[in-house]
């Protein structure tokens, strides 16, 4: 169990805090927000690893605020595995274990075991320098939970891996958390990972943190306008209330059910927001007409930004639908919004 | 077809190779005429003077003895550099390299200006029995001053080039600071430590003008190289001159064939 | 609460700012010593000395004048060195290394080996009428061979910041590479030989060994101070001495502003 | 114009040719290509800042294979613009002037123009370091063409620019090439810039050209597996002829029209490949039952592996929806692929 409370960090270029989180035994807790926010400087904390301006950070009851990274029992895994260059596979996975002598007779069957789940077993003499990124972040996984921490740290495990390598590395985690009593914390940007891993997670921004919950809470509900855009709510529009009728400027706009009073936003999905070029195809009651002020080039996808009045409205196109649209910049278009996809909070 | 495929360099080009070229012959025609100088007989016999063989094997010792001591004092201090964030960090690196900027003769002046007998410093050493002028002690001491700069460079850059992560991970793994230092950090960072060692020695071997000055006797070898020049002119120095520049040749190569072949620490 | 956040540092840490306090006090204490030891009054009296005032001068001057020639030939050299890929161009860089690990009188008696009678180069400088033995010209040249690498190092490193991109599009506009080198590389690079035309200096006014083989007479402030030692003892050579490392410290902390404060080029 | 003949060029790591390529007089040319194909290569070569190894480049009729570039009159423009840092923006635009005389009492003029054509006027006595990326590229454009070049080379100028500036300097190209004479040539990966600017285009790949056309015809007829797969058709699949069925392993692949009999390929965009997790609820003849084998996160979407017997689709999904259908890798599915979004070549 992690129990952070009144966390305070003061770094010369960023400031983490006041954060309080409580993690409870054996959970797979996730960590998500955008670079810069303080996921890694957390995860130090917690090891140890960076110095806390004020607050308290207890493991299983126990306070570990000043104890030193090597007393608190707490393992680490890194984006880029940080495996040690000059030490053999099995070298590697049982370097802790002289630190932890009353853990060495059950150790060595807890190794085998380890080995054995991660499918490690014809790699123990190889040297870190010729195994895949996958074989790599196996490898560190076994070295950190070889000595038994209470807790697992995992720094964007997945992040940094080759798509093919990245699921055999998911997968190894899933195992682990099952077989152990480990509590894990991971910082990680993808949803994919989220979802299919954890149990819980927090969303963190500037070193506070926005929300915390059950993951498909997270994403279906946001509860503030940095959530909903960062879990890919683009469109978040603050609304008067005129009656039972809801405006985003001078733009009346329908929901399915009218919302709880104390709802002062929307948010709409870009890709539910559909253009079209000639007329009102739609029979929406959100039908707005205006024209494209912006065509961003987003890799697979074009971002179509609309503005109707003084409302911008962005859109999500293929760029094969945008080539056959013909849609350009200045271009006169309509925009429909179906109700059910306009979510209030 | 293919000939027209070399593409006439411009004017510029060519002027950069000549100016490139009289900067080698510069530095060549020097050293390969005095390497050729001496015949074979010559240089033969240089090394059955028990002198002369006893001045390289000084210089070699006291230079390997202020590479040993920068590598004692200086590791943990390049380690602190390369780790550590803190005020005044940019001073103190400006004053670990004080050394390479001050004259030779100085260094020299400057180490007997403490060590003489009204100084404290000077005081406590002779009480202890320790004689800079004159000694071994001394040639090590002015050696140490003038080559440590070159070990502790070398080595912060090692140092730095080692991601704390995984020192970390090791201090996660049960290992105190010191345990990971020994296990990890050292194994790591030992090429850049040879290289540190033998530029230092590089330094010091080749150093006269500090040494000359706080220690005449015992000879070192650029010291004897002095004298037999002095005394007997160019013929009968530069035998033992090759032979010198032999000594430091090695080590050149032996640096430079570590620093290519250097790995990147994942 | 507030008190708390100092996180105690273990004993590796206090061990590494042990060692680092030892280098602190061994590199300073005899810098200071010696640049307290000489009174004030003592050190006008030094200035005022015309011999003092003529043997810096020379070692400002001739130091000088080898920085200037190694910006004349080096800065062409740097400049391939920075922009050409060439089979080989290790071992130039190798080469063009050499003097730094050449131990100082070798380099003298190298020099005069080609500077001597029984060589071609020298019998065709004795017929220009050139004398390096005892000349300042030799000193000129000494120095310039000690210092070039530190000049050519240092430009080649500031020309590699240069985008060659800069140089491509000047020419794409119509100059010439001449006409880019004077326009576009100089203005951008002028920093960089700065600093390289300092550490040049800084070497060069430091030297003793190589200078005191080639030219005891004209008199370089190192050999001063290493006769005024010689002859009249420690507490006679130190106001020299201590007007010689000002000027050595000056040159140093403008380097180092230099260095610091370098922008990146776009 | 420039006539390219049978270019080669061998450097240490990369070799480019044979190539051969016609650009008319005063076009708008693009050159498109994956990272490393050569496109700087060959632009490198037309402004002769790189050894040719073979072959022949005329511009205007006139040999300038072994010309050094100061001789050649061809601009370049990269995308981080390469201004000189130490002149000020009247110096940089100024600073080919002295090198064309002849062109110098014209050039005064044609200077006012070009700087008031790119609204540069109030930006005159500024240095680059104060500019924005915009603005650094307006500049470099007009120095470029203050010598009135015959050509203009353009390095990608518009893919290191915040999106707000990228517009900017996009409508200062349409402007320029409007307003003079000058052949561009421009290299881009974005297609929405080679829609909005170019006349023609072609795909450089590995040092060749594999295509070379009107841009819409490159994005609509791709002439190969390579170009497909470029403009984003990641399903290409080379076709068995049974009588008039087409086969793609087992599947029978219905197109609206039966394709020419010399066309081997097919392809599909993956935004076209449509996933159903329930049951056939699509009525194309084109319906398979498969599997899901892997989900890669792409940003703003999802793409979903759906393996059909030996056959493997590329599907595009958003996130949300595909959250919203619960797929996870592993899961049955069945996949729908209209006739008419099926290309042959």
């Amino acid at each position: 169990m992690i129990s952070i409370q009144d966390l305070h960090i003061r770094l010369s270029d960023f400031s983490l805090g006041p954060l309080d989180l409580v993690i409870p035994e054996s959970e797979f807790f996730v960590l998500m927000g955008p670079t810069g926010a303080g996921k890694t400087v957390l995860l130090e904390a917690i090891a140890g690893l960076l110095t806390v301006t004020r607050g308290h950070i207890f493991i299983h009851q126990k306070e570990v605020t000043y104890l030193p990274p090597e007393k608190r029992g707490i393992g680490i895994v890194y984006q880029d595995q940080a495996l040690f260059p000059h030490l053999t596979v099995r070298n590697n996975i049982a370097y802790g274990l002289r630190y932890h002598p009353n853990r060495q007779d059950r150790s060595g069957e807890s190794m085998d075991g380890l080995i054995s789940l991660l499918n490690l077993s014809h790699l123990m003499d190889r040297f870190p320098g010729n195994l895949s990124g996958g074989e790599k972040q196996r490898v560190a996984l076994a070295r950190a939970l070889a000595v038994r921490p209470g807790i697992l740290l995992l720094d964007e495990p997945l992040s940094a891996l080759d798509p093919n390598f990245k699921e055999e590395v998911r997968n190894a985690l899933q195992t682990l958390h099952q077989h152990t009593q480990t509590t894990f914390m991971m910082v990680t940007h993808d949803f994919a990972d989220a979802l299919s891993l954890a149990d819980r997670a927090a969303v963190i921004h500037n070193g506070r943190i926005e929300q915390v919950g059950q993951v498909n809470d997270i994403f279906q509900k946001p509860v503030s306008g940095f959530v909903a855009d960062f879990v890919g709510m683009k469109n978040v529009f603050h609304v008067q209330r005129k009656g039972p009728k809801l405006f985003v400027g001078p733009l009346e706009i329908h929901l399915e059910r009218p919302p709880a009073p104390a709802k002062a936003h929307i948010a709409v999905r870009p890709e539910d927001i559909v253009v079209h070029t000639d007329a009102f195809v739609s029979n929406s009651p959100n039908r707005f007409k205006g024209h494209v002020v912006r065509v961003l080039d987003q890799g697979f996808m074009y971002e179509v930004q609309i503005r109707v009045g003084e409302v911008n409205f962005k859109s999500l196109m293929t760029k094969p639908s945008l080539f056959e649209s013909g849609i350009r910049e200045g271009d006169e278009v309509f925009i429909s919004i179906r109700p059910a996809a306009v979510h209030a909070f | 077809m293919i000939s027209t495929a070399v593409k006439k360099q411009g004017p510029f080009f060519w002027f950069t190779v000549l100016c490139g070229s009289a900067v080698l012959a510069f530095i060549l025609l020097p050293l390969t005429e005095l390497l050729t100088a001496p015949s074979v007989g010559m240089l033969r016999e240089t090394l059955e003077d028990p002198d002369v063989v006893r001045s390289i094997g000084l210089s070699m010792y006291t230079a390997g003895a202020a590479a040993l001591i920068s590598f004692l004092f200086g590791t943990p201090l390049a380690f602190l550099l390369a780790r550590k964030r803190f005020r005044g960090k940019r001073l103190l690196e400006s004053i670990i390299d004080l050394p390479i900027v001050i004259p030779h003769p100085v260094v020299g002046i400057a180490i007997l200006s403490v060590a003489g007998k009204n100084h404290v410093l000077g005081q406590i050493l002779h009480e202890l029995g320790i004689r800079i002028m004159g000694s071994v002690t001394g040639i090590i001491t002015v050696l140490t001053f003038v080559g440590l700069p070159f070990y502790i460079n070398a080595v912060k850059d090692g140092f730095e080039g080692i991601s704390p992560r995984l020192e970390n991970v090791s201090r996660s793994l049960g290992a105190s600071m010191f345990g990971t230092f020994f296990r990890i950090t050292f194994p790591l960072a030992w090429r850049s430590m040879v290289i540190g060692f033998i530029m230092c020695s590089a330094r010091a071997i080749s150093e006269f003008g500090a040494v000359v000055i706080v220690a005449y006797h015992p000879m070192v070898a650029p010291v004897m190289i002095y004298e037999r020049f002095e005394a007997y002119g160019l013929k009968y120095s530069q035998p033992v001159a090759v032979w010198l520049v032999l000594v430091c040749l090695v080590l050149f190569f032996v640096l430079r064939m570590l620093t290519l072949s250097r790995p990147k620490t994942p």
